[in-house]
């Protein structure tokens, strides 16, 4: 359905103008601040608005089935390259997720001391790339987006970033670029081979299901989209970028990375790698199941050993990405849902734990658990929010992780049990760095400063904001589980 | 010559008569204004040639408005304004005084204009040879600095001796063809072994004008002792230029099987050695020049696939390449001043303290890498898509390993521009005519990355 | 006989470059290159081309060998020890790559098939001046230029600051 | 309809209650917390009463949907059978008590907010847990009272062992929490249904083979909750937290969740023999181990948890015995003794002022002659004496596990006769340390009284506990007239006579248990308080420290995980991965720099290579020809 | 003339080939290295004369004509620097030109 406004498109814009306005308004902090504030919120509103509308309308002629929002404008013709923007349950989840998380970016960088105007725009600049990557349907703009992406979380991490920040926005870049080169030529060999099969040369990806890829050369271009996704994911032995980038990159850049930059990659996989070449992937995937295993258990195991609480952080969102993995794997309809709701769930989750260490980070300036304990005595409301993100992340049910996790699990079971049988094992190492996390900081005597500042009213409303998230989404996912529903069997009956 | 003649090689009169009338008043006139005189003239060169339907036939021997030239002289005329623009702060800060640089910097756009126009390989060598030429002159041009002249030296010698190699070159095709015209300078059968032996040689004089490996060592020396614009212009126009050469002589001669794998070294070779040492590089100019060989090797990779599409991306890229690499040195000689800024670590906490000359630098930096939305990644984008559909599969795959290698000290710079606690100096404001020089440039690259359709046409129109 | 002339006359030039590469002072180098570039004239000559032959002895052996003498004593390189020689390790990958490519460039000659009879057509000057006025006046502008240049380029690099 | 509104309002007040505590609890008086929280209970436990009045047959209401995903689907959907409905109307009655017992309990303590949201909390958790119909839904009450228990025991967190006795329970249960997760996507995988009813009655369509790996998975997560060997580490030192914490969650109820877990699947597993008999032998070994362990602690409250260990296994041990019955007969009568037991070491700590070394103490039966009475009839129940409600609950277990013949278990019966005999020793041992001797000084603390007085009707539930399931001889049984519809749930098949004679048989062991310990403690009782001054013998100290099952775990597994940690961290993440990139880099840098180094600056250099790539493409185009 | 046109282009590349060994032998010395150019761009002109009188057309010859023309260009400048340098630097050995490298 095309709707008159081109709402697709504006989910795009939107942001990107919002960053022009607010690197515009730079000079004057909190001008910036607050329209870059009224830009994610309009942009959220944007993208809860297709929610209203009627997603089971009829298909249209030259529109994709399942996707309810469908724009096309040619772009570069001598390609067959189109500005194709297409909306599903998918995709409508992701962006309403990217627009939700880049309100809790906004709202957790309010206190930048440097140039804050420049930070918030590259945030709404980094808000439209991701935006558009979960919105495109050819394959060059998803490219392009994939790119894009790298240059703001670029600037983040280098120029707000501690530590070495440098290295690591450096060896982030390098890494996730070797990949995505990789996949770009596997894109255009893909295209080549569409254009020779049938005479029509596009980038549309609805079309290049259709092409029939030798086995063999299947693999390898699979291989190169699975590498690019894999190091984006990340999955081991993939990560070493993850855990340095994530510890020197400031709140609202882990939050970005940790919470958004990981699902484009899992999004690639589900939506992109695994449609495109279904035998490839069938053949790749006991590797994929053993490097999501053998991450889950090994991330959780190597997190416990951490004493910079964000580097045990970023382990532990790696680990739990294993799960994703782990479900897409699978390919089942069961296990592919729990894999989307569990990309919601550890954005959520995780994104909250990061936005939480840098409250704790703000407050004692250091991330190290031993100058923590006793927590829950002196800020009992942060110590609350704090316990209810770690049982979350720990899998507790009746929080949102759980849900997901269950679902991944129970749905590769049924394909690979050993798999999940690892998985489990995973669940185990997990809870002993969570409760290890929550005693060394929560618990114990109370350690120097002993005056901590309770949460203020701006971290309180982020952090309300998302605890109410992750008990709903605990206790009543059906409502976004709904939406997957649809496109997943499109997908998966292919 | 007939006034249809003229009309149709106006750019090439218009460079002509403007180099001597500012070789010719310059002493009368300030140095604003020969600037001005040249800017107005390259302009004027570029925009007539932009908007003028080709001729199909020669207009006077020797020389014809080709498509090839529609495309190729609007692009040199715009390095060649860029570059004037870009030397007159530069020259007023160096105390470099005199009408012989303008005039230079014209003659060369004189000879570039040439180039694309010639339809017999005479006229074509004689182009080239002219630009190497205007080309020893610019880089020596710096008396303040003994690496100018140095460069200078070891630019000339290297040139001559690659001179005499595409001379020699061009003496046995013609001596296994029979003739210098393009047209019908088709390679006979019976003399393949003669013509091959002078493609060979040829090749190599063309690997020194487009700086490949192993004829690649004179670019970081020239490169560091050239002035910053002159750089500029070098690194971008000369090898468009013999670039063009070749896709012109290609074009004509049916592709050869025995060039192939030469042609393929030059180009894996230059790739992967263009971008691992330039790493490890303290020097911007030097780090420019190892990339340039890299990009050079790209370039020879759409070469090789003698195909269209390979021509078109080598057109398109050399196209891009400009104005990357124009701003890339456009913002390094904005920010020298009495002393060359040249190391990189020069360039620390630039991107604040000057927020234009460092933004245009990163952005080019990034446009080099080849990141999206810069027409780095589209000119990338279009070698490689062409690379595959010719079949270098191999070729395609290193060269995109060596490309990702690349992208580290490109953003060593960028990290250097913005992500330093220190700050070096803050520059004096950026002047009039070197800012609207570096806008131009970075417009035209994000213009490029997002909308590359009219240029894609234009290339397409090009080659047609 | 003229086919003697000629080998005569490429012996003479090739053992006067050899000579000329091989002198221990540049100036004998330029007079040996003088004979060899008087051999080359005739052979030209012979070969049909009596202006450029002219031109040869004109310019090479008149003008621009003379320029180098000029230049030599004007920096007064003509002590031994100003001009470094080449040490006899120099001589090894020269003497290599000179060999490895007139090996190679003699494969390649030779394997031309004579499809063409042997056998030379003089050149009427008519003819050449024809071919230069109107097939590549372009040209001669260009050079022109060109040489406009060398001067400015000498001139601006002759100042003295 | 009813059963639906009262079932949903069981489960609703404590929650509503937990989260006001918990959200506002700082904010309102103490008071209303506290009348908040044990209102909600009793509202809670009201509704329990209200549906057995009701009761009829087993229902099944689902409430709504959790989640579904395609074929998944979770219904959040309750079930009422006699077995959830005792045990809820049970733990309504205790965990009300023990809320009312709290309140002046934690009288001093400032964190009321914090504490009564979590065992309001933990009060909906097991009660979800009770009446779970999905086996997602029940893990959620599984794993919720275990995250309640994890909070509570580290309750007074500042002390660093109470936070890891906490996290070693947390831990601990997980792993049998996880062989329960197992248990429940290898029955999605294999009957398509997490539904309790549909499973137990699809069971018997597969393999036995099937079944009896389910059955130990089963049992595995039983272990972890239940405290079995060889997962039982945890309870000990669980006493950490607040004693009435010790007695609802460590005593009555979280602990029982594995054997009511066991009971709930009982017609799945029951059709495997080797499940059935692997979950009595864990039992029986179980119930001998926390037996003797009791028998050397110096701790009271640490007495308490063996014995507590050690009684979940008789259930078990019920449970393996193919008694259902039996084995919820007793988890309800130990309910109320053990929690008596625990409330009144309560009100001994609190008048000790939180002393807690039985050897310590003496002379309470005249200083707190309420405590005195009350105690001694929870320690005549755990000990078995004749017609207490122990008496005839451990019986009926013996009796089963008796009947059910066959080498194993007359063997199990032996051993659990013998746990019999120490349980009756190490209960009376306590009695005798804590209450006689002469000098009993201690320290009033307000609302003794009142924490005096809640023992006293878990007193008469304990004592007269055996009229819920008279052996036949004394007339039929109440829950087994209950429980006969359910699989396992019929009584035990033995003559009257039989049924006599084990109980003579058993009477006669705890009285000489009683003899025993008041032949050691009550006359002997001065030597005994020397010898506790002097280091305990080895065999003292082996029992003392739990057979040294802590010690060996952390050999072999702790030690072992975080050293692992630390080498996977250090020279596997950073020394292999991170480095061989690094170093790779650097290579490639260091190449990168080689090359360069080629460009010397000498023009000649560049003349060679120039000169020599034209000799080799030459060559090449020359080989072509040749 | 009955000479074979190959054995006038083997005379060239001898002569070529011995101007290129001259540019690399006489490695230092800037004036003998311009003097091997000039000896391979006299080897281009036999090449383009013979060729020129083998096809019977005289645009081998004007090319040669050219290439001296540009030769002599090529010469002056060199010539200017080298005055230049060797004010500048009181030298003309070109291994000692290496201010810039790596």
């Amino acid at each position: 359905m095309t709707s008159l406004i081109p709402i697709l498109s504006l989910l795009i814009f939107l942001p990107l103008v919002g960053a022009l306005l607010v690197f515009a308004l730079r000079q004057s902090a909190s001008a910036a601040r607050w329209l870059a504030l009224a830009f994610g919120a309009a942009e959220f509103v944007l993208a809860c608005a297709p929610l209203a509308i009627d997603r089971q309308g009829t298909a249209q002629v030259g529109v994709p089935t399942g996707f309810f929002l469908y724009q096309d404008h040619g772009w570069i013709d001598r390609f067959g390259i189109r500005f194709t923007l297409g909306m599903d349950g998918i995709s409508l989840v992701m962006v309403i997720l990217t627009a939700f998380i880049t309100i809790v970016a906004i709202i957790a960088s309010w206190k930048v001391k440097e140039r804050q105007g420049l930070y918030l725009s590259l945030l709404l600049a980094l808000q439209g790339a991701v935006q558009g990557l979960f919105l495109s349907l050819d394959l060059f703009l998803f490219y392009l987006f994939w790119e894009a992406m790298l240059i703001p979380m670029l600037f983040l991490i280098g120029v707000w970033g501690t530590g070495r920040p440098v290295y690591s926005t450096i060896k982030f870049f390098l890494y996730t670029f070797v990949g995505s080169l990789l996949m770009l030529l596997a894109i255009i060999a893909l295209y080549l081979m569409h254009g020779a099969q049938t005479g029509s040369y596009t980038f549309a990806l609805p079309a290049l299901m259709h092409t029939t890829v030798p086995y063999q050369l299947g693999l390898w271009l699979f291989g190169a989209f699975l590498l690019s996704f894999a190091i984006k994911f990340p999955l081991f032995p993939l990560h070493t970028w993850q855990p340095d980038a994530y510890c020197d990159a400031p709140v609202a850049g882990t939050l970005m990375l940790a919470s958004l930059l990981s699902k484009t990659a899992a999004y690639g996989l589900i939506r992109i790698a695994y449609p495109l070449f279904p035998e490839a992937s069938r053949a790749l995937t006991p590797l994929v199941y053993v490097v999501a295993v053998l991450g889950i258990c090994y991330f959780a195991w190597v997190a416990f050993a951490q004493r910079d609480m964000k580097r045990m952080l970023a382990y532990s969102s790696v680990s739990h990405m294993g799960f994703v993995a782990l479900g897409i794997a699978a390919w089942s309809p069961v296990a592919v849902s729990g894999a989307l709701m569990q990309m919601v769930n550890h954005a959520i989750t995780t994104g909250a734990l990061f936005v939480m260490v840098g409250m704790l980070d703000e407050r004692a300036e250091s991330r190290d658990l031993s100058d923590f304990g006793g927590v829950w005595g002196k800020v009992p409301v942060l110590a609350f929010f704090f316990l209810i993100f770690n049982m979350a992340s720990a899998g507790v049910p009746g929080l949102n992780n759980f849900v997901s996790e269950l679902i991944v699990l129970v749905g590769v079971f049924k394909v690979a049990p050993a798999a999940a049988l690892g998985a489990f094992l995973g669940s185990v190492l997990t809870l002993i760095y969570t409760v290890r996390l929550v005693q060394e900081v929560l618990f114990g005597k109370e350690s120097k400063p002993t005056v901590l500042a309770e949460v203020s009213l701006r971290e309180g409303s982020v952090l309300v904001l998302l605890a109410v998230v992750v008990v709903y989404l605990g206790v009543h996912p059906g409502p976004v589980l709904d939406l997957f529903k649809a496109p997943l069997e499109l997908l998966l009956n292919k | 010559m007939t006034l249809t003649e003229l009309y149709c090689l106006l750019p090439i009169v218009i460079t002509g008569c403007a180099a001597l009338f500012v070789l010719l008043c310059g002493p009368l006139l300030l140095s604003s204004s020969l600037t001005a005189i040249g800017v107005t003239a390259s302009a004027a060169a570029g925009i007539w040639a932009a908007f003028t339907a080709p001729a199909p036939i020669q207009c006077i021997p020797g020389l014809a408005f080709t498509p090839l030239a529609q495309l190729l002289i609007p692009l040199f005329s715009f390095a060649a304004a860029l570059t004037l623009l870009l030397s007159h702060g530069y020259n007023e800060r160096r105390i470099l005084k005199g009408e012989e640089y303008p005039a230079t910097v014209l003659f060369a756009l004189f000879a570039m204009c040439v180039l694309p126009c010639a339809t017999n390989m005479l006229i074509l060598f004689l182009a080239l040879e002219s630009v190497s030429f205007a080309f020893y002159i610019l880089v020596s041009m710096d008396l303040n600095r003994a690496e100018s002249g140095e460069a200078g030296l070891k630019y000339l010698l290297m040139g001559a001796v690659a001179a005499a190699f595409t001379a020699f070159g061009f003496a046995l095709i013609f001596t296994g063809s029979g003739t210098l015209a393009l047209s019908a300078a088709l390679a006979r059968p019976e003399n393949r072994a003669i013509i091959s032996a002078g493609w060979g040689v040829l090749i190599l004089g063309m690997a020194f004008k487009l700086s490949l490996v192993p004829a690649h060592l004179w670019t970081p020396d020239v490169y560091q002792g050239a002035p910053s614009p002159v750089a500029a212009f070098l690194s971008t126009s000369s090898k468009v230029a013999a670039a063009a050469l070749l896709l012109i002589l290609l074009g004509h001669f049916p592709p050869m099987a025995e060039l192939r794998a030469p042609l393929a070294a030059l180009s894996v070779l230059s790739m992967v050695l263009g971008n691992l040492a330039a790493l490890r590089q303290t020097n911007i100019k030097r780090m420019l020049a190892y990339s340039s060989v890299a990009h050079m090797g790209y370039l020879a990779l759409a070469l090789l696939t003698g195909s269209r599409d390979g021509y078109a991306a080598v057109l398109l890229y050399g196209a891009i390449y400009t104005a990357m690499n124009l701003a890339a040195f456009g913002a390094i000689s904005s920010l020298s001043f009495e002393e060359e800024r040249e190391q990189i670590t020069d360039f620390t906490g630039i991107g604040f303290t000057a927020p234009v000359r460092g933004g245009v630098l990163a952005l080019a930096m990034i446009s080099l890498a080849g990141i999206p939305p810069t027409a780095g990644f589209i000119g990338k984008f279009f070698i490689f898509y062409s690379a595959l559909k010719g079949g270098l599969i191999a070729l395609a795959i290193v060269g995109i390993l060596s490309a990702a290698a690349s992208a580290y000290f490109y953003l060593r710079v960028v990290a250097q521009l913005y992500m330093h606690r220190s700050e070096a100096p803050a520059p004096k404001p950026v002047g009039f005519a070197e800012g609207l020089a570096l806008c131009a440039a970075s417009a035209c690259i994000l213009i490029i990355g997002v909308y590359p359709g009219p240029l894609l046409e234009m290339v397409e129109t090009a080659l047609r | 006989m003229e086919a003697t002339v000629f080998y005569i006359l490429a012996a003479i030039l090739l053992i006067g470059t050899l000579c000329a590469i091989t002198a221990r002072q540049a100036v004998r180098a330029i007079v040996y290159l003088v004979v060899s570039f008087f051999a080359l004239a005739l052979m030209f000559y012979l070969l049909g081309a009596p202006l450029i032959a002219a031109f040869e002895v004109i310019i090479y052996a008149g003008a621009i060998m003379v320029l180098f003498l000029f230049v030599i004593m004007m920096l007064e390189l003509e002590s031994p020890e100003k001009l470094p020689k080449p040490r006899f390790s120099d001589w090894w990958p020269a003497l290599a790559l000179v060999v490895v490519v007139v090996g190679a460039l003699a494969v390649l000659l030779l394997s031309h098939v004579r499809a063409v009879p042997p056998g030379f057509t003089d050149i009427p000057v008519r003819q050449f001046a024809y071919t230069l006025f109107k097939q590549y006046g372009v040209a001669v502008e260009i050079v022109s230029m060109q040489l406009l240049f060398a001067l400015v380029g000498a001139l601006y690099l002759g100042r003295r600051k | 309809m009813m059963p639906a509104t009262y079932l949903t309002l069981m489960l609703l007040f404590p929650l509503l209650g937990g989260l006001t505590c918990a959200i506002a609890g700082r904010k309102l008086p103490r008071v209303l917390v506290e009348s908040l929280a044990c209102g909600a209970v009793f509202g809670s436990f009201v509704c329990a009463l209200l549906t057995a009045l009701s009761y009829t047959a087993p229902t099944v209401v689902t409430l709504a949907e959790w989640f579904a995903s395609f074929d998944l689907v979770i219904p959040i959907s309750l079930y009422l059978d006699p077995l959830s409905l005792s045990l809820s109307v049970m733990i309504g009655f205790v965990c009300g008590l023990i809320h009312l017992y709290s309140v002046f309990y934690m009288r001093e303590d400032e964190d009321y907010a914090r504490y009564f949201a979590l065992l309001n909390i933990f009060v909906f958790a097991m009660l979800t847990l009770v009446l779970a119909e999905s086996l997602p839904l029940l893990y959620l009450g599984w794993e919720g009272v275990g995250f309640c228990s994890y909070l509570l025991i580290g309750f007074w967190y500042r002390d660093t062992n109470n936070a890891d006795a906490g996290r070693k329970a947390f831990i601990t249960t997980r792993i049998g929490d996880t062989a329960f997760m197992i248990a429940l996507a290898w029955l999605f995988q294999l009957f398509g249904t997490l539904s309790v009813t549909k499973l137990n009655g699809m069971g018997f369509l597969m393999p036995v083979s099937v079944l009896t790996a389910l059955g130990i998975l089963f049992l595995i997560a039983a272990m972890g909750k239940s405290a079995q060997v060889p997962l039982m580490v945890w309870l000990p030192d669980a006493m950490a937290g607040p004693t009435p914490v010790s007695a609802m969650i460590h005593a009555a109820t979280m602990v029982t969740a594995g054997v009511y877990l066991l009971a709930r699947m009982y017609p799945m597993i029951s059709a495997s023999q080797t499940a059935l008999a692997a979950i009595a032998v864990t039992g029986a070994v179980t119930a001998f181990y926390g037996a003797t362990c009791a028998l050397a602690q110096r701790d009271l409250k640490r007495v308490l948890a063996y014995s507590t260990i050690s009684q979940i296994g008789y259930m078990m041990l019920g449970v393996g015995a193919e008694a259902v019955t039996a084995a919820t007969f007793h988890l309800l009568v130990h309910a109320f003794f053990k929690a008596l037991l625990f409330l009144g070491a309560g009100c001994i700590i609190a008048a000790m002022h939180h002393e807690q070394d039985i050897f310590k103490m003496g002379g309470l039966r005249r200083t707190l002659p309420l405590t005195f009475w009350s105690f001694l009839a929870g320690a005549a129940c755990l000990a078995g004496l004749p017609f207490t409600g122990g008496f005839f609950s451990k019986d009926s277990i013996l009796m089963a596990v008796w009947h059910k013949g066959g080498a194993l278990y007359q063997s199990l019966y032996l051993l659990g006769l013998l746990t019999a005999l120490i349980t009756a020793f190490y209960s009376f041992r306590l009695v005798f340390l804590v209450f006689g001797g002469g000098n009993g000084h201690v320290h009033r603390t307000t609302g003794l009284g009142v924490m005096q007085a809640v023992l006293i009707p878990l007193a008469i539930l304990g004592l007269f506990g055996g009229v819920l399931n008279l052996p036949g001889y004394m007339g039929e049984g109440l829950l087994t007239r209950l429980f006969v519809a359910i699989p396992g749930g019929g009584a035990v098949e033995a003559t009257h006579e039989q049924e006599i004679v084990m109980q003579a048989v058993a009477g006669a062991l705890a009285l000489a248990g009683l003899a025993a310990a008041w032949l050691r403690y009550g006359k002997g009782r001065a030597h005994r308080m020397q010898e506790a001054q002097s280091p305990p013998s080895p065999l003292i100290s082996f029992l003392a420290n739990g057979w040294y099952f802590d010690a060996l775990y952390n050999v072999l597994f702790i030690r072992p995980y975080r050293a692992l940690a630390g080498i996977l961290w250090e020279r596997m993440d950073k020394g292999v991965i991170d480095d061989s990139l690094d170093g790779l880099g650097k290579g490639i840098g260091s190449v990168g720099q080689r090359l360069g180094r080629w460009s010397t600056g000498r023009v000649a250099v560049y003349l060679i290579s120039f000169a020599a790539g034209g000799a080799l493409i030459l060559c090449y185009l020359a080989w072509l020809v040749l | 003339m009955s000479v074979p046109l190959s054995h006038i282009l083997i005379v060239a590349s001898l002569m070529f080939a011995m101007g290129l060994g001259c540019v690399i032998a006489w490695r230092a010395n800037v004036i003998m290295m311009l003097i091997g150019i000039e000896i391979m761009l006299n080897a281009v002109m036999l090449t383009f004369v013979g060729g020129s009188a083998h096809w019977g057309i005289a645009d081998g010859q004007l090319f040669s004509l050219m290439l001296m023309a540009l030769t002599s260009a090529e010469v002056s400048l060199a010539l200017a620097m080298v005055v230049y340098l060797h004010r500048r630097k009181q030298t003309v050995n070109t291994d000692r030109f290496d201010s810039m490298k790596g």
